[in-house]
């Protein structure tokens, strides 16, 4: 074969899987919006956090493994987001322009987040032990077996939510509320719960991307900025509020970013990134679903 | 069944109940008629745990549920249907109406209430797979009645049935709600369009600038020559 | 259907008058749903103009299209000049006011503040010394002079009605939209009201559009009257005549 | 019209009366004085926000992004090209006006919240942008050095005598907020704060919203490209690091503290941070980890601002874009 379309497949594959790691963590930020109409600015730090107890977990017991830490981090982060929801974001919901209110407490909160890694975990890069070793070579590609570990694992986690979301009662609840809060309210779906939910499942959902991609880089207590911006374009590109939108947002950026990295080089990816949102910005402000404004 | 004692809720700093009380007994069809923005509404909303009282209490089948959420009001039995519709845009008439069924008690009776709903609304079961943000004012209105019901309510606070429909569409409005009524559902209706509805009423309230000036059984207020004067007597609807 | 040629010459008081405000073919779509369809119709100067139909029948749509809220298609002709699409901003200096059928005002200013918004910022060549002697004259004339220093959200909504009818005054309007005005009132509010809206129209010299529910309100109002259902003209005519009209009474009155 | 005598400038001159005799006590200590600069400078900043966000209700994020901008901007043209600083701060806050209008473009469709995102994402963008950008000359991410220092004539300012600065930032602060008060209390504030309370009404009275929407980014961006370009001669040195979250937040804590919507509230807000900042600079890290705590308590238990719960003011603006809403809020859209 062609050693060039041999390239592109590969810059393709490996686009696809830093994808379903970014889908993941888009839909967490998209779906906490889309229900509770919290933009969450600490999102970066929950993602640092999720990696520095997975850290904290392999450091501690020599015999930790990936299983056993999701099996742990992943509840931690639901439990650490409903916390949050309820002591930090739910007493500002009632006010004026709170939804520009809690832009700033969560904002905040993230920098509190960062400080207390930078105090106790210190400001040098920490690493993460692969998820799997080696590689497989199908049809003549290289695909390491973590990256395949990867994609698997974020598109059961899709998966599992699109039918949580359309299945289960508190999904439904869940849909009632994007559509008609008030209206939720007045059938007795106990609103201020199902928000604390939405929190907790949005920071499982970045605390599993933290997971995942931490193994590729290394943590540090400003990381999670990189990531944040990221998933903050392909939400905006996708259309806030609106989880098709971001899917589709998420492969489209991650593609061509893994071309952009490939053919231009690292250091222009976030001017990329940024080229992206400008051109969002001028020409579709409300996003591929227009769900915003 | 319902009773308030001294109740005074803000908006803001702007005191729009003011040491408010009443008793609505079971079966009742209770209406509270009033000028607009002076409150009527805003009790609705504090009776049904939307809006929180500064002060008083406010009794529900033997229990208090002054400062109470929703959530819990609901599944009490105190369903409110509020003027603005606040349907599900985009779930189909059917999944609205089952989730007015969300509370426990209303989850058992699902199927039945579901039945009684369509009894009473033939017009919901033909467009049951219709998206709710395709129905007409009239048809929203049932919907909201509809859903109110499918709570398992025991009493339905209903907020301005009649905002924002024509003359035509009024009356079967009100007819619809005197039939829940007469099933032995207790109604506390907030209502401007006096004339239409005060043959069903079995006790008026009237409130002026958050405080009630008058409330008594209709026969009563019948004869009450300052709510002729307000309401009834220089009407013109 | 009825149309407007032969209802016109039936109006003594204001029949002779040039149009001030010219209609035609206005159409709007929102999706699949026609709101506004075909619609075309003159209003001489010095009329009051009431609007009808029900919920859903296109009515403020209307309002939304003449003042520049919504782009449609058709051709809007104030004082014979064309004024279809203008924004809203443009609509206002050209001499056109209207009010919100929800009531908004600027809550957090007093009243004396809101209807000078409409003075300051409603008439382009406005010179300094006139400001205040406009913003006067409109307060007087809704009776709010006693009230003007009071901040507006804590007005109730009758008030509140006020506010925004004086806002628009100030903007020394010649064609004045009203939505719904009397919505939400009760009947004791509703008197004054209408005596106001009379005066607008006689003492200010001011033709009036009028969107409203109550027909005994546009009957006592309005010169004419025009029902729409489903984006359409269903009958034009004094209120009276329209109203014993057959299929008038089958879509909207019952 | 006739003059009326404010409380709101009263105040604000009695503060600017202080600031100028102040030295008089305080002309040796370096220290202090340094301090008071940058209070200045960070005040006059968080004064002209919360023009923006408390006045105009225009909830934007992005003021730091113009500040940088100018002060790149003032940076570079009077180190590459020669053109004295006092024209240099002018370009600066001109090119800050320009990048302002050009983000309010895509602004004048969306509503609040999606204005912060915007606004807060060329925030973000900034940073990278500059790196990228070191071949025209910015410095990359070790910032743009030696930037030519102010001058009055023969004299040149220099950092061994700071109270030429100090009077400098004192004069172009006051100046920038002596423009906020005369707009805020004029009828061109008038329109912001129609259009911040009812924006259709607004329209239905003929106020041209585009125009004034435009207005209020470009204004604010100038006015806080002035403070920037001031701030780049004066710091002599400029990085991407004036974009990090930590002078973000305290200068979004002087509005916060100062009381949203409160004239000069932010400015007064701007001394207290500042010393508050020194006040715990022995705390090393554990300083920031405070003032991310103080942010949340802040907005949670005192939206209006110190100078809101003083009830110094009848008509207190401040609590109504942060305090208590009367009403539960309710569906989509609605609450933005």
């Amino acid at each position: 074969m062609n050693i060039w379309v041999q390239q592109i497949i590969q810059v393709i594959i490996s686009g696809i899987v830093t994808a379903s790691a970014y889908a993941i963590m888009g839909i967490g930020l998209s779906v906490i919006y889309g229900i509770s109409r919290v933009f969450n600015f600490a999102y970066g730090s929950f993602f640092t956090w999720g990696a520095y107890f997975a850290w904290i977990l392999f450091a501690t017991f020599s015999w930790m493994n990936y299983p056993l830490v999701f099996l742990i981090v992943v509840p931690a982060m639901f439990f650490l987001g409903m916390g949050t929801e309820k002591v930090v974001v739910r007493s500002l919901r009632w006010r004026k322009n709170w939804q520009v209110t809690t832009m700033m407490v969560t904002l905040g909160l993230a920098f509190l987040m960062d400080n207390l890694a930078l105090v106790i975990f210190g400001g040098f890069a920490k690493p993460l032990p692969p998820l799997f070793h080696g590689a497989i070579n199908p049809f003549g590609f290289t695909l390491s077996v973590q990256d395949l570990a990867m994609l698997i694992i974020a598109v059961t986690v899709m998966i599992a939510f699109g039918l949580f979301l359309s299945k289960t009662r508190i999904g439904r609840c869940m849909q009632a509320i994007s559509q008609d809060m008030t209206g939720a309210e007045i059938v007795g779906i106990p609103i201020k719960k199902v928000f604390s939910y939405t929190f907790g499942l949005s920071t499982a959902l970045v605390g599993t991307g933290g997971i995942l991609l931490a193994p590729r880089y290394f943590i540090t207590p400003h990381g999670g900025w990189a990531p944040f911006f990221r998933v903050f374009v392909i939400v905006a590109f996708g259309g806030l509020g609106s989880i098709r939108g971001t899917l589709y947002a998420a492969f489209i950026l991650a593609i061509f970013e893994s071309f952009v990295s490939w053919s231009l080089g690292a250091t222009w990816v976030m001017p990329f990134w940024f080229l992206v949102f400008l051109g969002v910005l001028a020409f579709r402000p409300s996003g591929l679903m227009g769900t915003w404004g | 069944m319902l009773e308030l004692k001294n109740i005074n809720t803000y908006y803001g700093e702007f005191h729009a109940i003011r040491d408010i009380s009443f008793k609505v007994n079971q079966g009742d069809f209770f209406l509270v008629v009033g000028p607009n923005g002076h409150g009527k509404s805003t009790l609705l909303k504090t009776i049904c745990g939307l809006l929180r009282t500064a002060s008083g209490q406010i009794v529900f089948n033997t229990a208090e549920i002054t400062r109470a959420a929703t959530d819990k009001i609901v599944e009490m039995g105190l369903v409110y249907v509020a003027e603005e519709r606040h349907l599900f845009p985009q779930m189909t008439v059917l999944d609205n109406l089952k989730l007015g069924a969300y509370n426990t008690n209303a989850r058992a009776k699902e199927q039945e209430s579901l039945e009684y709903v369509f009894h009473l609304f033939p017009q919901l079961s033909e467009f049951k797979n219709r998206y709710a943000a395709t129905l007409s004012g009239g048809e929203a209105r049932m919907l909201t009645l509809g859903r109110g019901i499918m709570s398992c309510a025991k009493l339905l606070a209903i907020d301005e049935p009649s905002f924002g429909l024509a003359p035509i569409l009024r009356n079967e409005v009100f007819d619809k709600i005197n039939e829940i009524n007469s099933s032995g559902m207790t109604v506390l209706l907030v209502e401007q369009n006096v004339n239409q509805v005060v043959d069903f009423a079995d006790r008026i309230c009237l409130i002026e600038d958050g405080c009630i000036v008058f409330d008594g059984p209709r026969e009563e207020a019948l004869l009450n020559e300052h709510l002729k004067d307000v309401f009834l007597g220089g009407s013109y609807r | 259907m009825a149309s407007t040629a032969n209802t016109n010459s039936k109006d003594e008081r204001v029949g002779a008058q040039a149009p001030i405000l010219q209609v035609r073919n206005l159409s709007k779509a929102f999706g699949a749903m026609l709101a506004v369809n075909d619609l075309s119709f003159e209003i001489p100067a010095g009329e009051v103009f009431g609007i009808a139909g029900p919920n859903g029948a296109g009515k403020t749509t209307v309002f939304n299209l003449i003042t520049g809220f919504l782009q449609g298609t058709g051709e809007v002709r104030f004082e014979d000049k064309n004024v279809t699409n203008l924004k809203p901003y443009q609509i206002c200096h050209r001499g056109i006011a209207r009010t919100l059928q929800i009531p908004q005002i600027f809550s957090t200013l007093d009243v004396f503040s809101n209807v000078r918004f409409g003075a300051h910022f409603g008439n382009k060549h406005l010179k300094d010394g006139n400001e205040a002697e406009i913003i006067h004259r409109a307060l007087d004339f809704v009776g709010l002079q006693d009230d003007k220093t009071a901040i507006a959200e804590n007005m109730d909504l009758f008030h509140k009605k006020l506010i925004m009818i004086a806002a628009a005054l100030a903007t020394q309007p010649r064609l004045l939209l009203l939505d719904e005005p009397i919505g939400g009132l009760s009947p004791a509010e509703i008197d004054p009201l209408i005596k106001l809206i009379r005066k607008i129209n006689q003492e200010w010299n001011i033709t009036v559009i009028i969107i409203e529910h109550l027909m005994k309100v546009l009957k006592e109002l309005s010169h004419r009257l025009m029902i729409l259902h489903y984006g359409e003209e269903i009958r034009t005519g004094p209120p009276a005549e329209v109203m014993e009209d057959e299929k008038v009474k089958e879509v909207y009155l019952g | 019209m006739k003059i009326e005598i404010r409380q709101e400038l009263i105040i604000f001159l009695a503060m600017y009366l202080v600031l100028l005799i102040l030295p008089l006590f305080l002309y040796k200590d370096a220290y202090v004085i340094g301090i008071l600069i940058t209070c200045m400078v960070w005040g006059a900043m968080a004064s002209v926000w919360n023009f923006t966000m408390g006045y105009a209700g225009i909830f934007t994020f992005g003021q730091f992004g113009f500040f940088v901008v100018a002060a790149y901007t003032s940076g570079m043209v009077t180190k590459y090209l020669g053109i004295s600083p006092w024209l240099g701060i002018l370009i600066g806050g001109l090119m800050a006006a320009v990048v302002g209008v050009l983000i309010g473009l895509p602004c004048m469709k969306l509503k609040g919240a999606y204005i912060a995102l915007i606004t807060f994402a060329l925030h973000l963008v900034v940073a990278p942008m500059i790196k990228v950008a070191d071949p025209l000359g910015t410095g990359g991410s070790t910032g743009l050095m030696s930037i030519p220092k102010l001058s009055l004539g023969a004299y040149t300012f220099s950092r061994t005598d700071l109270i030429p600065w100090y009077y400098t930032a004192l004069v172009i602060s006051f100046l920038v907020l002596l423009v906020v008060y005369k707009t805020i209390f004029s009828s061109v504030g008038l329109g912001f704060i129609g259009l911040r309370d009812s924006e259709d009404f607004a329209k239905t009275l003929g106020i041209n919203e585009y125009k004034y929407k435009l207005l209020v980014f470009g204004l604010s961006a100038f006015l806080t490209g002035i403070m920037g370009g001031f701030y780049a001669h004066y710091a002599g040195i400029i990085s991407p690091r004036l974009l990090g979250l930590d002078i973000f937040l305290l200068v979004m804590l002087m509005m916060i503290i100062g009381g949203m919507g409160i004239f000069p509230g932010a400015f007064l807000g701007g001394f207290i941070i500042l010393f508050l900042n020194e006040f715990l600079r022995p705390l090393e890290a554990y300083r920031f980890l405070i003032f991310g705590a103080i942010v949340i308590v802040a907005i949670k238990l005192m939206p209006e601002g110190i100078l809101g719960h003083l009830n110094i003011f009848k008509n207190r603006m401040g609590k109504r874009l942060l305090g208590r809403a009367a009403e539960v809020e309710t569906t989509r859209g609605q609450n933005i």
